[in-house]
């Protein structure tokens, strides 16, 4: 078994951040071995962000950090999305944020697309941009069950200061508990 | 002991804190800056220190400094400041001064592309420092090998006195792996204090060659030497003494390559390995796809990935090849350490595969351009 | 990327503010150093997103050019 | 109003390179446009050549003007600078030669070459952005943090007495010594205009805003608020004295031109010692 | 054309002169300095420029700033300098620029001996610059191959647009020798500015690779770029325009291998060459009269001398080691470059003679090592 | 008169290494007994204590003090001695750190470690033994040889302004700022005595006689004679103010202490931070 | 060379000048700087050739160390 | 043919210039092979020097630059001679400078020793001890024969300048023709 996810976005949409609360709490709170690469583009601020998160029950298999066939993948922002296309299987589960992505340009893929305008709706309900990750990490969450939402709380917990535990935590719930 | 999903430079600097690491002087270069910036957040809290230079020449006589006051110490670094330590390391050679260098590769020459990955320094590290005496190379592959590899890079400097190079690269910086983390009780940390002790209960290193450390503040009067000296620390510009000391401190390397040489070896699943693939560092990701690809039409591949890069114990290189046809080294680099295996493989066919990638290389370009010689 | 701007006015003021606006990274810098503070944010972003600077009232400009000198971009001068 | 394609500067500028590199609201553009029109002044003044200008530029963003000017332009490792532009002077002496870097790149890792040309009284142009900060890898302490700034590689704050230049410059033996700012573009473009008139060594410390790593440390990100930030701490003088050369974040910045004279430069010296074996 | 007996240090200075050395910076170091002081009474005379600069980084910076100039620019160094210097020889291979280096080897590690000699800094002179990209090593064995090698690695340097290192040794230094000097006019002397001519008019050099070069002061444009960059000298940090860069670098260098490798071969009267000693520098010196030992015996001894150390062309190689049965490789170091050979010669026993000696090596001791082999 | 065979500083030396490698008449040697006397003064009145001096030395004949004292001591690469002795000044702070080296070793290409040792207080003593000449390797210009003189590398004078150490130092941050002479041991000695009992950074430039190399250069090889010739340049001062401290060759220079303050050093910085943070 | 030195005189002056012979090298700036000029070169050589000094009148000696604090060889002192 | 030769003084006693002028008069003014090298103790002033001149007319035969051999040799001071001495055939022509080597010490050795007080006849003939080393050239030449005379003078004036001419010329020809 082995499951490939892409997330993608802008410098400071916090797609970094997704990818490292994911990785951990597969690594702490699951048997999977897990790995992954961050790659970001070089030196402009604001540019291009991408990570790979690849799952499996056996470490041999995991031996390339990037996928090739992902089963999951998020993009935040269009930029490169048509680049990565081609690594991502047909019914992929993908998750789109609406807020920069005009729907239409998602007619070519053959993807099961979930979406929603994360960032707007961050927006509105916490006041800031900056939780939208966090919305997603909890829809990929709620619509793949790849991991046990508690999990992923207390990773939360562990790595960010406690200050920014609440509106995190908050936003991560925020598309699992909404009926 | 505790499992953290954690990028290749932190695992080195989590890896140098379990070792003991008392003090890190460097000077900030992409992509090693971040062990640099973690340690600066991490080590003050357990007593130690991290130290920006004005460059770094200053670093690496900063951290030769240090280490003479019997403190374990490190640096970081890439390309163009790697180059800048090399006369550092020569001395930290002759003074067999034990310390750690991580080194972690970008695409050169020059500043090339900062952010990116090659493998084009192997030979650098090596062999990049005037004196002709290489010294350890570890090469990692994945987070959990930085951090182990660097445990060992502390250990081997420790009980050998020697600079250790632990060489890194871009892809590996910024690759995220579920580590095992060992705190202090849980390895074997070693330092030059206790090398005494290794000595006389026996063990597996070669000890021989290697003299006791006496540090600064220890008595009063240490004295070290960069010119050529005797036993005594006494300059003797003579053949004789220039002899005793260059193979001394030649054979107190080489005679430990048993233990110093690692490597895995990957068969996935095949009985027999007819086609081998030797490769190394953050390559190593795209060789394993590439391999299984290549076995899913039965060709008996496997892959013999090299964790130390000197020194080679041969033997297992011998061991290992006997009954393989065809060995293929994948680097990203024009082909540089395929040349070190020539030279030690000689009756087989060594096919050199080169792929220049500034990110992982393309496990389909591996598969292609090994297929041509199939 | 040159090629992509759009005259916007024309009006007969004593100063002419010619902007590039492809070039505009919306620090906003411009704007807050206008004595007169007769600049101001577009509605309209340019093809790498920013709002660069369009003038309220032209006529009030004093040709100080201190827009034009403090522009970091090369996105802003007098004529 | 007008939106246009062409800037009065751009026939400086490798224009096919804009956008440049450089963050929303950094100044370090400000440091290079106030230097093209004192180029632009001096040749329509006849008083320089566009082909016998050359700059020479290290590693760090600020060094970067020297990727985006059209003149000859040579890039090197970062912090060597000097002695490349040195040779370059000592073989084209009609040029004038203008070194650009940031503080770590000529203060940090270039401070020895600093020091002898100084002392040589080297017939260049040097021109350091000072913004304080390593831009260009994130945000690492440089010589010039002010004391007890967070920064990346001093989380605690930084324990180190920041290098006044201006002091270092003048002790040394410069025959140009001045300190300008981003946040005051006419001024500096004054000074630039004067300095590119010396023989000998000509030293020009900028302050530029870097709203994206300085600012972040200092919790003022926004271009405009850093820019302001920075300006309201500079105070112009005429003639300022060593002693208000001060260089002191929280008392703030006196910039001016702190030493003009006209000793003989290296090149000077160098050419009296050939000539009179060369006999021309 | 005139005679004269003068020092391998001479002999490249006045070779530098010949070859048309505009500028010469510098840091004092031995055995070098005497090259230095040489040109410094003789340049300016003839309108060159030589310079002390406060260390050596300077002084490879100045080189690469005089070569830009169209100038053409040298150093020289031993150990230590060469270190400091590795970092600006990785700019001078990214921006392709022109210039030599004359690297006199002494003995190591650190300050080691500095008035004697070694040959242990063969690798570094090859391999010992970020980039991973070799540069033309020459190594002369006597003053009159300094001259001519010296003469070569300014063409060399000026043709493909490459640093050159000339690697000559402590020993050399100070032997002297009958040397034939040539002047300007009598020995082809190339610039940058001939090379379009050069192109035009065909010639044994393969120039595809090598792009024209304009200097400050040919207009008002040139742009000089040390990160990765497309053909126009714009940054582009792409796999493609990265892979573009390298193999064209690389290429540069090799494709002229039959034009750059010199050797000479020294059969000493016999027909036939059983036994080979390959060898260069200094170590020739002692290599020649071991022969003259060895050969008493008739055991068909012969030498296959290098003069280049990179590019190596390995057609010469097998050429000349078709019939040979065994292959010595004698050298005064811990036994580097044998690894080079080894990775080129793969059917042959190449056997390691490694001799450490502060002089040049006794013949009678090589006689004896060889011996124990046959 | 009696002939012996122990010298009462043989305590601190290491014997077996004498004779010198020193020339005849090389005043390196008066520079080390000085400062041997000032060590032996503060260790008898219990100020100091012997196993708490390190000497770091570089490359270089000024440098080979370090090889001849009796404390721990540690020789390095040219021009490395100050970030060596740095580090362990901070793993050691009860140490007294003693950098001793020559002008080229220290001012060349060891400008940038002075430079921002200098800038940072580093609580370090700072000898450089000033011949004006690179010995070791044979009479080239180092950044102190005066101006227009011969040497094997300016073979038709030197074309630099030679540097002024006092001033360097006294521009930049350094607690402590003297220059001595070889020929003045009595007050050299009272010089190191005082500059081994202070914080932050104590820099002692020393006037010295190398007769077989600058000697040759300035046709005047006899030891004795180069001695006075040395000698008879000095003027003393008790406290000699910045402008006194020109170097001029030709008109001779003032010996005494140029600066004596006591800012807080770095360690005193660091130990602050890092208290706060560790608690103790 | 420690062991080689020998005893020339011992005359009850105020202030013996002791003579390290073996270091010395022959530099003569004791003889220059002592201000009562009573330190010569001897007649015979140390072992490496050099004429080290002798006093003449051992009496006349003021104690000013002079000679001791000015050899850069370690090889004379007052007692 | 090939012939050796050893110089062998101290530092300051001209051995090299000795070795430089002989060695450059056998290049330019004979058809032979000449090669030869330098040696001096590490960084001590005035220690031990010493000069290995090899002639040949083949060029192949010279390779070795060291004299394993010696037909020639001369001595200047003691302190190498018993380490040379090896390299010394019997029977070869040996010049000693007496005012440094006690002649009784010679002994020992197989040589056919040619001897004067050269420094001290140079102090007193020349007012200096500086160029003793070319009456030992001379004296070398009148006995070997392997170089002409006139040649030597050539080379002299060539290579030094023009105020040392007269002394050195006059100090080279005293032993020549000293009846
Ligand atoms: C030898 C070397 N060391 C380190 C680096 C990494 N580096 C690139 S720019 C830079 C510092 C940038 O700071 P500064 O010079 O102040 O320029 P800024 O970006 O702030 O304008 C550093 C350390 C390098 N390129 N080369
Ligand atoms: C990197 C390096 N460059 C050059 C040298 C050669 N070198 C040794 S000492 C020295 C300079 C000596 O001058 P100074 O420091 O003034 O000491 P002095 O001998 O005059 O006391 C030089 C250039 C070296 N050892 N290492
Ligand atoms: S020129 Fe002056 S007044 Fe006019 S828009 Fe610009 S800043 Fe405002
Ligand atoms: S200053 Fe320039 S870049 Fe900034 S908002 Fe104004 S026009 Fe745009
Ligand atoms: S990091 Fe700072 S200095 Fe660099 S471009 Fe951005 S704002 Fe400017
Ligand atoms: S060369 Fe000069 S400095 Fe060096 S030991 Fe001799 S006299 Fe002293
Ligand atoms: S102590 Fe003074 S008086 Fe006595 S011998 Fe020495 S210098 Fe002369
Ligand atoms: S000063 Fe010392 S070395 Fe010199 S002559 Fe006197 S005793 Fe001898
Ligand atoms: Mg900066
Ligand atoms: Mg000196």
């Amino acid at each position: 078994m082995r499951i490939e996810i892409i997330l993608s976005g802008r410098g400071g949409q916090g797609i970094l951040m997704l990818g490292r609360i994911l990785g951990k709490t597969l690594a702490r709170y699951t048997s999977y071995y897990v790995a992954g690469s961050e790659t970001y583009a070089t030196e402009v601020r604001g540019g291009d962000s991408r990570v790979d998160i690849i799952i499996s029950d056996n470490e041999d298999e995991i031996g390339y950090v990037r996928a090739r066939n992902a089963d999951i993948a998020v993009f935040m922002y269009p930029s490169l999305m048509k680049n990565l296309s081609r690594y991502i299987k047909r019914k992929a589960k993908v998750f789109i944020d609406t807020t920069f992505i005009d729907i239409d340009s998602l007619r070519e893929y053959d993807w099961t697309i979930i979406s929603e305008p994360y960032t707007q709706i961050s927006e509105r309900i916490f006041g800031t941009s900056r939780v939208a990750n966090m919305m997603i990490l909890g829809h990929l969450i709620k619509e793949t069950k790849i991991v046990d939402p508690e999990a992923v709380e207390r990773v939360i917990r562990e790595e960010m200061p406690s200050k920014w535990h609440d509106i995190n935590i908050r936003s991560f719930r925020y598309m699992i508990d909404r009926k | 002991m505790r499992i953290d999903y954690i990028s290749g430079n932190r695992a080195i600097a989590e890896a140098a804190i379990a070792s003991g690491l008392k003090f890190f002087a460097g000077y900030p270069i992409t992509p090693s800056s971040d062990i640099f910036e973690y340690l600066a957040e991490e080590l003050p809290r357990r007593g130690g220190y991290v130290i920006q230079f004005e460059d770094e020449l200053a670093s690496i006589y900063a951290v030769i400094g240090a280490s003479w006051t019997c403190s374990k110490a490190m640096t970081a670094t890439s390309g163009p400041g790697f180059s800048l330590m090399v006369e550092g390391i020569s001395i930290a050679v002759m003074t067999e001064t034990p310390l750690v260098i991580a080194y972690i590769m970008r695409a050169g020459p020059a500043t090339g592309v900062p952010t990116k990955t090659g493998q084009y320094d192997v030979f650098q590290a090596e062999y990049g420092f005037h004196g002709g005496l290489p010294i350890p190379v570890f090469a990692p592959s994945n987070p959990q090998e930085a951090y182990d590899l660097t445990i060992k890079a502390f250990n081997t400097s420790e009980i050998l006195r020697t600079p250790v190079v632990l060489l890194s690269d871009a892809s590996i910086a910024n690759m995220f792996g579920k580590v095992l983390i060992r705190e202090a009780g849980e390895i074997e940390i070693i330092d030059r204090r206790s090398i005494e002790i290794l000595r006389k209960k026996g063990c597996e290193w070669s000890l021989d060659d290697v003299y006791e450390m006496k540090c600064v503040g220890d008595g009063y009067d240490i004295y070290v030497e960069t010119l050529t000296h005797d036993e005594k620390n006494i300059y003797r510009p003579t053949t004789d003494v220039q002899r005793r000391l260059m193979w001394r401190l030649y054979r107190k390397i080489i005679n430990n390559r048993e233990v110093l040489f690692e490597y895995s070896f990957h068969n996935y699943g095949n009985k027999r390995c007819r086609n081998m693939i030797i490769t190394y560092g953050s390559t190593f990701s795209s060789v394993s796809e590439a391999v299984r690809e290549l076995n899913k039409n039965e060709e008996d591949f496997c892959v013999f990935k090299l964790k130390t890069l000197y020194p080679i114990n041969e033997k297992i290189f011998y061991e290992k090849t006997r009954d393989v046809d065809k060995i293929f080294v994948v680097e990203n680099n024009v082909g540089l350490y395929v040349k070190e295996i020539r030279s030690i493989l000689r009756d087989k066919d060594v096919i050199s595969i080169s792929v220049i990638d500034l990110e992982y290389p393309d496990p389909d370009e591996i598969v292609e351009r090994v297929r041509e010689w199939l | 990327m040159e090629k992509r701007s759009l005259q916007i006015s024309m009006a007969r003021a004593r100063h002419k503010i010619v902007v590039i606006s492809e070039r505009c990274k919306e620090c906003g810098i411009c704007i807050t150093v206008c004595p007169v503070k007769i600049l101001d944010k577009s509605s309209l972003r340019n093809s790498r997103g920013f709002r660069y600077p369009v003038a309220s009232d032209e006529n009030r400009c004093i040709g100080c050019r201190l827009c034009e000198y403090s522009c970091p971009d090369l996105a802003i001068y007098i004529l | 109003m007008a939106v246009a394609v062409e800037h009065p500067l751009d026939k400086y500028v490798r224009t096919e390179k804009l956008p440049t590199l450089w963050c929303p609201g950094c100044t370090i553009g400000i440091v290079m446009t106030s230097l093209l029109r004192a180029i632009d002044q001096r040749i329509r003044e006849g008083l320089l050549r566009r082909d016998q200008i050359t700059f020479v530029g290290g590693i760090g963003c600020s060094a970067r003007i020297a990727m985006y000017v059209r003149f000859d332009s040579v890039r090197t490792a970062h912090g060597r600078t000097i002695p490349l532009a040195t040779a370059i002077k000592i073989l084209r002496p009609e040029h004038k030669v203008i070194v650009v870097g940031g503080d770590g790149d000529i203060c940090a890792i270039g401070g020895n070459h600093l020091l002898h040309a100084l002392r040589r009284n080297m017939d260049l142009m040097i021109i350091i952005v000072n913004n304080m900060i390593y831009g260009m890898t994130g945000g690492q302490v440089s010589p010039t943090t002010p004391l007890k700034l967070y920064t990346t590689t001093t989380p605690y704050g930084n324990p180190e007495k920041p290098l006044n230049i201006i002091r270092l410059a003048c002790s040394l033996g410069a025959n140009f010594v001045a300190r300008g700012s981003a946040t005051h573009p006419h001024i500096l473009q004054q000074i630039f205009y004067k300095a590119l008139g010396k023989r000998g060594l000509a030293l020009i410390e900028v302050l530029s805003s870097c709203p994206e790593i300085f600012g972040r440390h200092i919790g003022i990100t926004d271009p405009v608020k850093s820019f302001m930030t920075l300006r309201d701490k500079i105070k112009v003088k005429n003639n300022p004295s060593l002693d208000e050369s001060e260089y002191d974040w929280e008392k703030g910045f006196v910039i001016g031109v702190y030493l003009d004279k006209d000793d003989p430069g290296y090149i000077d010296n160098l050419s009296l010692l050939y000539k009179s074996l060369r006999g021309f």
